[in-house]
C-alpha cells in the first residue's frame, strides 16, 4: 500500500485540517472536532440547518457539499467509521439556527446508532432533530433479514433536495415529507475493478483477478452480488441498468436525473465512456434525463469502479431542486 | 459476584491490553463480512479508556463505569462504539443503584438492545452478552460459557448489522463483535469477580 | 489492465460523446472532430476566443474548462497525442468572433507542432491568431539541450487567468502581452506512485516498486529525477517545494496561488493531507496563499500522484483573474 | 531515379503494411523514452492513407502525395503527424516542378526541419532523412545507408522531441521515430525506384 499520508491515526483530522486550510472561504471547523460548518454563517440564518456526514474516505463528501443550497454542517468520522454522537451533536448545535436540525443519513448500523444517540442528546437539549436514513443501494435484497439497504452515491441527491427546499425556507416537519417522498425514488447500482485500502488496515478490503470484476460492491467495500471477467463499458451498463430497470419499471417518457460517480481511483476519462453508454441505452428506451452528474462524488478510498444512479423525478419540483443554486467544494452551480 | 471500582478498573485495563494485542485479528474477522476496522476501532476506545481513567482517576464505581462509556461513545465510531458505549452507559446508570454483577450486566445488554434493537439469532454481541447474562443471573457464568457463546456465531446468517448485507456468506464466520465481547467477559472472568 | 471503455480505439470520440451527453448546457461538439466549444455563443460575442486542447487522458482538461470566464473551445487529440491541425482548426473558427484567437498550448513539441500548423490554416484564412505555450514542469532542466521545460498542470491557470481577461475585453494583443508575463511565474513538480497505463498500450508506461515513489514524473509518464522509498506526506511536500523555493526564492510576506492536483487514480483524502503538509510549511516559511484549488484538474488516467503548482501573484489583477466568476463543467465560482 | 504514381502508390502499401506489423514495436521503442504511442500514432496514419487512397483514386503524383499528406495531418497527431504530413504536403509541392527522387525527399526534409526546427545529431527522424537525403543526392542511396543513419540514433542524446525530456538516459535507445523512417525507405528501396 503506497497513500500519500502521515500516521495512517491521524489521517482524518489531516484530512479536515487540509481541507479548512485550502478552502476557508466555504468552511469552518468546530474546535475539538472533525465537524465542518458553513463559513457562511448568515446564509444559515432563520433556516433549519441540514447536516450529513458519516465515516470518512468517500471525499468529497461530505464536507466538500457543505455550502448555501446544501449542507449546513458534515461530521467526518474515522475511515469508514461512524462519527462519535459528541461530534454529531457539536454539529446539530452549530446548525440549529432556531428552527431545527434535520440530518441525512446512509443506512448502515453504526451511522444509524451514532446519529441516534446524538438525536437524543440535542433532544435534551430542546433542539428539534429529524432525520432520513437513505437506503438506495440496490444491489442488497430489501427484505426483512437484512439491515435493509445500503445508503450509497444517491445520497447526494437527498442532500441537494433538502438543501435546496432549507434554503427556500421549509421547515423542518416539510423536510421531513419531503424526504420521505424523494427517498424511494433514489436508486444505485455499483460495479468495482477493485477493493479499497483503508490506511489503518493496509491491504485491500477485498481482491479481484486482473480481469475481474464484481457487480453490487458497497462503499466501504462489502462483497457485492456476482463476481466475472471484465466486461466492455457497455455490457456493464446494460448490466447495471437493467437492475435498476427492475426496480423502477420505467417506461418511454419517465423523466429521471442521472449521477455516474466514480469510486476513487476510476479516470474520469472511463466515466465519460460509460455515461455515453448509459445515456444511449436510456435513450434507446426512451427514458428522459433531465439532470446529469458525472465524477467523484462519493468515492470509496482509492478503490475502482463506478456506480449508476437514478432518480425518478415523479415531481418537477425536484428537479428545480437539482438545478437550485448552491455553492460548496464539490457543487457549484449559479 | 458483584463490580466494584477496583476489580472494574482491573477488568478494563485487560480488556484495553488485549484488544491492542487483538486488533489485526477483530479487523481481519470483520473484512469478509463488514469493513474491516472493528479492531481499529475498538483500538481506538481502548486507548482512550485507559486515557480517560488516568486522567479523570474516578474515585467509585459509577464514575467508572461512566467515564468508560464516554471514552468509548467519543472515540469508537461505527456500530460498536455507540453499543459498547450505550451498554456502559447503561451499567454506570444502574450501578447506582445495584453493584451487583447480573443486574449491572443486564443492564448492559438493555442497552445494547435499545441502541441496536437485535435479538438474538441475528449474529451480534448481542449473542454473547444474552447467554452471558442468562448464566450471570443464574450464577453459572463460565470460561466455557462464554467460548461457546461466542463460537455460536459462527454459524448464524447475520440479519442486524454491517454484517446483514453480505447475507448467507455471513455464515462461516465468527461476527467480529461477538469476539470481543468474548474478550470483554474472558477478562471480566480472570478478575474473579465471579468467584 | 481494467479500463471501463469498449474498444481502446473508440475510447477518445466515445469520451467526448459522454461529455456532451451529460453537460449539453456546457459543451457542443464541432462536426466531424473531437473538439468540444461553448454552448452559450452569446458569452463569446465581441471577444477574443480562447481555446486550449492536446492529448486526451487528462481529464477534467481541457474541456471541463470550456465556458464562460474561461476557454472557449477545447479540442481532444488521442490519448497522449497532440491533436490534429485539422481539428485545431475547427475549434479556431468556431471561438473566433471577429477578435481573433488566443491559443494555449503545453510545451510538448507534437502540441506545439500542430496547434503552430492549425495557426498557418488560420492565418491563410484571414483570422488573427496568437499562442503561449506554457512550460511550468521545473522537473526538466531548463536549458539548451531539450526541448525546454515540460506544460503540465499549472497550465490550468494560465487557461483561468487569460479567460478572465478575455472575458473583460482584452485583445488579441493585451492577451498576448499578459499570458508573457504569467508564464514564468508558474511553476509546478510532481511526485507519482504508480505509472499510467494508455488504453491502447495496455501496460504501465512506466512501473514502481510496492514502495518506490518518482519525482518530477511528466503528464504522460516522462521520467522525473529521482526514485526513491515511499516517503510520509510530510517529507514528499518537503521534497517538492525545496525544489520550487530553489526556482521562485521566495521569501516571508510573497503571495501566491496554490494548486494541488491529482494525477488520477489518488484520493481526495490523500490530496488534502498533502495540502495540509503543503500549506504548513509554507506558513512556517510566512508566505502568504491568497487562492487554493485542491483536486483532479489536470490527470494522466490512472497514475496515482500529485503535483504540487505555485503561480507567484506579482500584480494583484491575476488574483483577481483567479477569483473571477467562471462557469465550466470542472470550475465554477460566482 | 523518380517517382511516379505508380511506385508511390506501391512505396505507401508496403509502408503502411510494415506499419501496421510493427505498430507494437514502435510504441515499445517510444515507451523508455517517450510516451510509448508511436506506433499506435502511425498506424492510424497508415490505416488513414490506405482509406483515403481507396477512396480518392488519384491519378497523378502530386494528388497521390497530397493525399498521403492530408491522411497523415487528419489521423496521427502527436509530434510525428505534423512532422511526417508536412514533409508529404512538401513533396507533393515540388512534384509539381520536379518528380526526381533527390528533389522530392530533399523537399519532405526541408518540411520536417521547418516544422520541427531540428538539425542532424538531436536524435530524431532528422537523423535518418537527412543522411538519405544526402545518398540520393550522391545517387548512392542504399538500403545500408538507411540502416546505418537509424542505428547511429542509439547512441545520440536526444535534444528535440519528447525524448529530450529524459536527457542523458535517451542515450542507448533508437528513436522510434528514426526507425520508422527506416521502414519508409526500406519500403522506398523494395520499390526499385532507386535502380
Ligand atoms: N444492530 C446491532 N445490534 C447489536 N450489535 C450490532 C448491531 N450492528 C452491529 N453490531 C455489532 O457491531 C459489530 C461491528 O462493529 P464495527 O465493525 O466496529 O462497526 P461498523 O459495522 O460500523 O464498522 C458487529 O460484529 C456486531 O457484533
Ligand atoms: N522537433 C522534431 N523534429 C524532428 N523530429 C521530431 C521532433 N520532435 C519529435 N520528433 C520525432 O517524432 C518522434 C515521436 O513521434 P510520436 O511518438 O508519434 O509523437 P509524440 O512525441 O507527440 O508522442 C520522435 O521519435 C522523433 O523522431
Ligand atoms: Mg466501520
Ligand atoms: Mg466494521
Ligand atoms: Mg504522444
Ligand atoms: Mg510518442
Amino acid at each position: 500500500m503506497k497513500k500519500i499520508m502521515n500516521d495512517p491515526e491521524n489521517i482524518v483530522p489531516e484530512m479536515v485540517a487540509g481541507l479548512v486550510q485550502a478552502y476557508p472561504q466555504h468552511l469552518k471547523q468546530l474546535p475539538d472536532t472533525e465537524a465542518l460548518v458553513r463559513h457562511d454563517e448568515a446564509s444559515m440564518a432563520g433556516k433549519v440547518g441540514v447536516i450529513s456526514g458519516g465515516g470518512s474516505g468517500h471525499e468529497p463528501a461530505h464536507a466538500g457539499f457543505v455550502g448555501p443550497g446544501m449542507l449546513s454542517a458534515a461530521v467526518a468520522g474515522q475511515v469508514f467509521t461512524s462519527p462519535t454522537p459528541d461530534q454529531i451533536y457539536a454539529a446539530i448545535k452549530a446548525a440549529d439556527h432556531g428552527k431545527g436540525v434535520f440530518m441525512i443519513i446512509k443506512n448502515y448500523s453504526g451511522d444509524v446508532m451514532n446519529f441516534d444517540m446524538a438525536k437524543d442528546l440535542a433532544e435534551m437539549d430542546d433542539i428539534a432533530v429529524k432525520s432520513i436514513v437513505v437506503d438506495d443501494d440496490i444491489a442488497v435484497e430489501n427484505s426483512t433479514f437484512t439491515q435493509g439497504r445500503r445508503g450509497v452515491a444517491g445520497t447526494i441527491f437527498m442532500h441537494k433536495v433538502i438543501g435546496a427546499a432549507a434554503d427556500q425556507g421549509a421547515s423542518l416537519d416539510e423536510l421531513a415529507t419531503l424526504a420521505q417522498k424523494v427517498k424511494p425514488n433514489i436508486k444505485t447500482i455499483a460495479v468495482a475493478l477493485s477493493g479499497a485500502t483503508v490506511p489503518e488496515v493496509g491491504k485491500p478490503g477485498f481482491i479481484l483477478a486482473d480481469d475481474e470484476i464484481e457487480y453490487g460492491v458497497g462503499i466501504h467495500g462489502e462483497p457485492g452480488y456476482r463476481k466475472e471477467k471484465m466486461q466492455p463499458a457497455n455490457a456493464l451498463a446494460s448490466e447495471l441498468l437493467n437492475r435498476l430497470k427492475a426496480e423502477f419499471h420505467y417506461q418511454a417518457g419517465d423523466h429521471f436525473a442521472l449521477l455516474v460517480n466514480g469510486m476513487g481511483a476510476t479516470p474520469l476519462m472511463e466515466q465519460y465512456v460509460f455515461t455515453h453508454n448509459v445515456m444511449d441505452q436510456l435513450a434507446a428506451d426512451k427514458v428522459n434525463i433531465d439532470f446529469t452528474k458525472v465524477g467523484n462524488n462519493l468515492t470509496s478510498l482509492d478503490m475502482a469502479g463506478v456506480s449508476l444512479t437514478l432518480f425518478k423525478l415523479a415531481d418537477s419540483k425536484w428537479l428545480q431542486a437539482l438545478q437550485y443554486p448552491v455553492d460548496t467544494i464539490a457543487w457549484t452551480q449559479k | 459476584m458483584a463490580l466494584t471500582l477496583e476489580n472494574t478498573l482491573n477488568w478494563l485495563h485487560g480488556f484495553d491490553q488485549v484488544i491492542e494485542a487483538k486488533k489485526a485479528y477483530l479487523s481481519q474477522l470483520d473484512t469478509p463480512i463488514g469493513d474491516g476496522d472493528h479492531g481499529n476501532n475498538l483500538a481506538r476506545g481502548a486507548a482512550a479508556i485507559e486515557a480517560a481513567l488516568e486522567k479523570n482517576k474516578p474515585t467509585d464505581l459509577t464514575a467508572a463505569l461512566k467515564t468508560i462509556a464516554m471514552a468509548l461513545v467519543s472515540k469508537v465510531g461505527g456500530a460498536s462504539g455507540a453499543l459498547y458505549g450505550t451498554a456502559f452507559l447503561e451499567m454506570a446508570k444502574t450501578s447506582q443503584k445495584t453493584q451487583a454483577l447480573p443486574d449491572l450486566l443486564a443492564a448492559g445488554l438493555a442497552g445494547i438492545q435499545k441502541r441496536g434493537s437485535a435479538t438474538t439469532g441475528e449474529k451480534t454481541m448481542v449473542d454473547v452478552w444474552a447467554p452471558v447474562v442468562t448464566a450471570a443471573q443464574a450464577g453459572e457464568l463460565d470460561q466455557a460459557v462464554v467460548d461457546q457463546a461466542v463460537q455460536a456465531t459462527k454459524e448464524m446468517q447475520a440479519t442486524k448489522g454491517r454484517a446483514s448485507y453480505v447475507g448467507e456468506k455471513s455464515v462461516g464466520h465468527l461476527d467480529p463483535g461477538a469476539v470481543s465481547s468474548g474478550y470483554l467477559f474472558t477478562e471480566l472472568l480472570k478478575t474473579g469477580v465471579d468467584k
